[in-house]
């Protein structure tokens, strides 16, 4: 199984869900981060002084899911983030040994 | 007529200015006093004090009081620039109303608008009365009314109008709306003085005139981008909380204030104050308790904020029973005002400018005529079987309406098609904090 | 001329009602005797002032003070429940007090409660006095009172309880303790009234009551889930810090406007508290850098109610040194009360009711009849050699004890079989915000 | 002696005690009323209640004001140790004024100090007077700006200065400078009592004072660790607006109230304080916006306590025209204080305890003697051709920053050597609130 | 060595510790995240309107383990992570090529 | 490529940040965490009560890299984020199958 791993612009989020739940995801965890990049961060202006943020408010997506799904949802978040400007973000696909779904006890693709 | 007209309101202003007074002495202690052989007016310390902790008190409402209010009802992004709303407009409309404001609405000139012979405050002595204080510390009381009407306003746009041109609508709107109204009602040989409307500390001049403008700038600005879809829930009502209790605390200057003294009236408007606005605090909560199985903190909140402004233009006039059942009604009437109302016609007046103030303001004035209590404040409402005061009630009601609806509308046009009155979609979906001025809450 | 200050002071300190004057009549009938004799007592616009800002400050220690002191020592998750209660809380009580609270309280019954004349505030005229001041403003402040009181009594059994069983609760304990016990201790007639015990602003009326029946709600309630091994540790200080603030502020209202004018003894009530807390900020903090080996935030905001709750029975009765002596016990025994004392008996006082307002009420009841000086309230304390009023104090704390421990263990325990006093495991661990009224905080 | 000490300090309260007096008569109607025949003054109501009012406004303005304020500047970790500075700081610094400053302040002694005749307050009777108020009231009044003053100095040196030593340094300065200074400017017998220098409410004692020792702390105590580098930006500037506008609101405790009368002084005082702070919130808002291209809440917050600062030495000796004028300068002028100023020398006054208090109160003592208008405070300034009261001015502002900066140089030298002024650099990193108090904020 | 990541409800975090502990694991990392399945979010009320939150706040743990623990691990997380209520959480194993200890520069095993 | 996960110190993050574009590398990812491990939390004291933070604050960091540059980046970190003390932190490697670049759809190396 796959465990992917998606950044993406926190205004993003809902239209990323609803894309993943098109394409028959059942289930995600989301974190607030802070993406380096290209993109630049805002500057924050205060008395005298002045600050670039570096770091940009992004949101993290996790998300694992049967290998044959893997592509579906790479392409739907891909989709359903792309604003064509720097800072849309990245996905990250790694490997998934094992996966177990606590209420139950079942693993691997019962537990997803 | 004229004269006559202008004497009985230098009467009404000496004894008491803030309401509508037709002869009665409702502000009894001064009044009565002047009213006998009126001798000069002399100034009573008392009654100052009281004055200099209402105006006070009336500046609280607006920061941090409702500046708080409507701060923690947006969403986080967003907080810093209603605070600025707040900040930015309260030093800017008091330094219009010292700089004209006053001397147009305080000062003699036709039935629709005062002079200019105050202008800058010129020609007032320390040592100047207003009544039985001094008539500086009566520009600051008006002042502070004059800063906190027009940014309540801005909850009906807020989330997603520019800062710029809300600024430039509140300076216009100031003097073409705000200060107008204020001449008519309480001014000099104001157009409405002479009629009889019963409207105590500013029901119409305050909160209907506000709440109307806010709704218009609502619809004129657009809905907020994500409506429906994204979660607009108050970031903080911890905030929110905060500034309802800042509002219902600072009232007192704005309703027991508005008695100009430190007498019987004043504590009249303060018992109806505090009665309707209890009562209101539970008659929401209820009604949202039946209707959607909680009883929340925002329906407490802004059950206080609905009773405080119903029992406004009534305060000094109604008896404690009176209050009470006004209090009953506040809170469902403005309830339905942000739920059922605004679902109706589905405008997004985002933190209920109209709905809490316009909805409120006008059932007040309508109340004002049912329950005024001849006893209280020397005028009979329907109950007492002169239901023509409700119909006095109603055309002040009106004439606002009419007056601030399409003043407003045409200010707002204008600006939107000058400078705009929408941030792009990028400021919003960033938050108006960062983009506009540059700072956002780390926390 | 100073035995002619002396005696007038002492007039006004008589007719300035809010304690229990040995004799003399209070409120109302003191405001009668000296109509009597005296001429009839004219509205003072300089008490009236004073009166209409002291209502004003207590109000504020409430919403938001009270509310912010406790929101802040809670999980985040609960935060709003508390703020609600206090919200809800004020509207509820407030609507009661004008119902039938004040009239069973301050008209004529028996020893143990009032008439039912006022009820609805029935027969007060708008010129309507209560010694110098409008009755209104008479009935608004003492409302505070009421309003404040039981809202302090869910600092125990915070984070737990149910909103609707925490209402019904207060609604009951406001008619079967507050009522009958401020009838007793103020009221014309009471059970308390002649036996000189000495109490100027609500020590035992107020905090004892209120700290008892907060116990007593903790135990019933039983522990927080998760109390020992889960952080408890309180979400906000700075809400905190700023409610204590805001009760120091206002607390003069309670103090100083516990005097019901202007004058003499308000000078005398507002020194002693400022000095009391001052000390007690100091004194709190300084034990804990002894004990813990860091002086907390928390403890210094503690030490500031703490030494606010000791002064208030005495604060118009000690000379300046005898308020920096009760300033420096009241820090460090209050300190004892929710630390030592509370893990001594192994109750979960959440918030500390009883740890702060019961030992701090218990402490000060008794240290005013240590400290009285006759030069300052007319009444010697032990030091002067009156040890009888300490007997006099004890026994006061002890009637106070035993009808508010009876009554609120019976209305507790039948609210508790009948409706339930505590919230399901699920809603606790949820957050009583969401779960019981439909909100959270986003940020 | 005794009645010779009272005669005199009566003169001084009389002639309107908060303010360099030169023999004028300034606080016009009681002052000049009184000094006329001079019949023992009499406690008046009204007065009485507006100074009870205006002692619990400052009061507010430094908790939570203040605290508020400045708490919402530091970054996360660090703001409950800010709040705490202001909490137990607010409660020492009063135990203290009890203890002896009151008596070395205004009691009679030499030219730079006073007397112990009133440590612990002793010998005065609760139907004592100062002017027309109970001296108990007078007592809180002073106190209160004895707390706030040297709390305000740790602006500079904040997220980096030890707690401990911070502490011991205000003890110090509170009897090596504040009362010193105090006694010069206010007490009886006070060396710049007679010079004619005007300061209404405390510009030098107060504002010049605080900002200087801040600015030497900061210095002296070293730059933040990862300034440049890190972020440092306010971690809540909700919490900054929120003190901002308690500090207006509370200011005109200050600046009205050191009219310590409810009468014509206080009313000119209020509007003056007005129109100034409001003009300054949008003057800096408007450099800032020049400048930056945005302008932030932080500006228009940091503009009303700049025009806070600036009209208070001034506020009842100038017009409402030279009071907008003064706003107009205050603004831009503090904003260079922050910004180029602050960068061109290269010290880290974190807060800008000098950029804000330091300047603004050089430029408000300086703009008092051009703008001082006879009509409204019997004075004459620059513009009304007396030149000499600006240089008297200066004068003032100078003997100020002399002793000031020597005592407190040395002070803190003194400390640095013995205790050691900063914190480690771990506990800086770690921040304040864990490591010196053991909270943290959790939300 | 395993990287096992496990999602949880948030008042469970302490008995995992503790369960965590009990079965000689000596370090997790924890972060706050918002979790998408089954179990659906609270309703929001205000004013008029009210929304349904999508998301609920969950737990995230990481800890790296040898690969003899891991099981014994996800045994612990299991249990102690159990209500049998939906939105339980999930458990994620994958594998972790290299550790390394910042303090001391250990690697793999010595620096777990 | 790798997937690099390093728990550090908070304060040390503006310091590896700049470590790492020292070494050439051009994004990474943030976020806030809690660590659990030999370092101790600060006790916090609140009226009678005390409570031993089990938990530290810490910061996750994450990127992935190209094979080649892994060594350097582990190097760059833990050389940047070292104080000595207990509690420096770890950090993690692990494999990365896939990357995309949201905004231009390229994909693994060219989206790094
Ligand atoms: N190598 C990387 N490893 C982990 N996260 C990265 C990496 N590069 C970029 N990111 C994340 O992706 C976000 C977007 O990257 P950025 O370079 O700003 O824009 P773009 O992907 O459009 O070129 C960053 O803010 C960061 O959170
Ligand atoms: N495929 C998935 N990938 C990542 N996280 C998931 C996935 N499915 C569920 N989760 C996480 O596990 C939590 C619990 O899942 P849920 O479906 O609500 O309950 P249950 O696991 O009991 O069926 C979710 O809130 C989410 O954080
Ligand atoms: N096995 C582990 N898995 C995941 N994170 C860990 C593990 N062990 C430690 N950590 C993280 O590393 C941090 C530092 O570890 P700690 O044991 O306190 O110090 P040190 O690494 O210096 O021995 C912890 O706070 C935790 O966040």
């Amino acid at each position: 199984m796959k465990y992917i791993i998606a950044i993406i612009k926190p205004f993003k989020l809902d239209e990323v869900r609803d894309a993943l739940s098109a394409a028959g995801i059942q289930g995600m965890t989301v974190t607030e981060c802070k993406g380096f990049g290209r993109q630049k961060g805002q500057t924050e202006i205060y008395r005298g002084a002045e600050y670039v943020a570096n770091f940009v408010p992004k949101v993290k997506l996790e998300l694992a899911v049967e290998d044959a799904v893997a592509d579906k949802a790479v392409e739907a978040i891909m989709t359903a983030a792309r604003t064509g400007k720097m800072g849309d973000g990245k996905i990250f696909v790694t490997e998934v040994s094992n996966v177990v779904r606590i209420r139950t006890g079942e693993t691997n693709h019962d537990a997803l | 007529m004229m004269t006559m007209i202008r004497k009985l309101r230098d009467t009404a202003v000496l004894a008491g200015a803030s309401m509508f007074a037709a002869g009665a002495a409702l502000a009894q202690d001064a009044a009565e006093a002047a009213a006998e052989a009126a001798p000069a007016p002399e100034l009573s310390a008392g009654d100052t004090a009281w004055m200099l902790t209402a105006s006070i008190l009336v500046l609280m409402m607006l920061v941090p009081g409702l500046a708080l209010f409507y701060g923690g009802l947006v969403r986080k992004k967003n907080v810093l620039a209603v605070l600025m709303q707040a900040m930015f407009g309260a030093g800017l409309m008091f330094t219009l109303w010292v700089a004209a404001g006053y001397s147009l609405a305080f000062t003699e000139g036709n039935a629709f608008i005062g002079g200019l012979d105050k202008v800058m405050l010129a020609g007032i002595a320390p040592d100047g009365l207003s009544g039985t204080i001094p008539e500086f510390v009566f520009v600051m009381f008006q002042g502070t009314f004059a800063m906190l009407t027009p940014v309540i306003i801005l909850g009906g746009p807020a989330d997603r109008m520019k800062f710029s041109s809300a600024m430039v609508f509140l300076v216009l709107w100031l003097f073409l709306v705000y200060v107008p109204v204020c001449h008519m009602v309480w001014g000099p040989g104001g157009l409405l003085l002479d009629d009889g409307v019963l409207d105590f500390a500013g029901g119409t001049v305050v909160h209907i005139n506000s709440g109307l403008a806010g709704l218009i700038a609502a619809i004129l600005v657009g809905k907020r981008a994500g409506i429906g879809n994204e979660n607009m829930a108050p970031h903080n009502l911890v905030l929110t909380m905060v500034g309802a209790s800042l509002l219902w605390v600072g009232w007192f200057g704005f309703n027991a204030g508005s008695a100009l003294a430190a007498g019987a009236t004043a504590g009249v408007a303060m018992i109806n104050t505090q009665i309707t606005t209890a009562v209101a605090v539970v008659s929401w909560s209820v009604a949202e308790w039946l209707v959607r199985g909680k009883p929340s903190l925002l329906g407490a909140a802004s059950g206080a904020v609905a009773g405080l402004v119903v029992i406004t233009p009534a305060c000094a006039f109604v008896s404690p029973s009176g209050a009470l059942i006004m209090g009953v009604i506040a809170g469902p009437v403005c309830y339905w005002g942000v739920s059922g109302l605004k679902k109706a016609f589905g405008y997004d007046d985002a933190l209920d400018a109209f709905g809490v103030h316009g909805v409120g303001g006008i059932v007040g004035a309508l109340l004002t005529g049912v329950f005024a209590a001849e006893a209280i404040g020397g005028k009979a409402g329907l109950l007492e079987g002169n239901a023509a005061q409700v119909l006095l009630q109603a055309e002040g009601v009106l004439i606002t309406i009419v007056w601030c609806g399409v003043v407003s509308l045409v200010l707002l046009k204008v600006i939107d098609m000058t400078m705009g009155l929408r941030v792009s979609k990028e400021t919003e979906t960033e938050g108006l904090d960062l983009a506009l001025h540059g700072e956002t809450v780390h926390s």
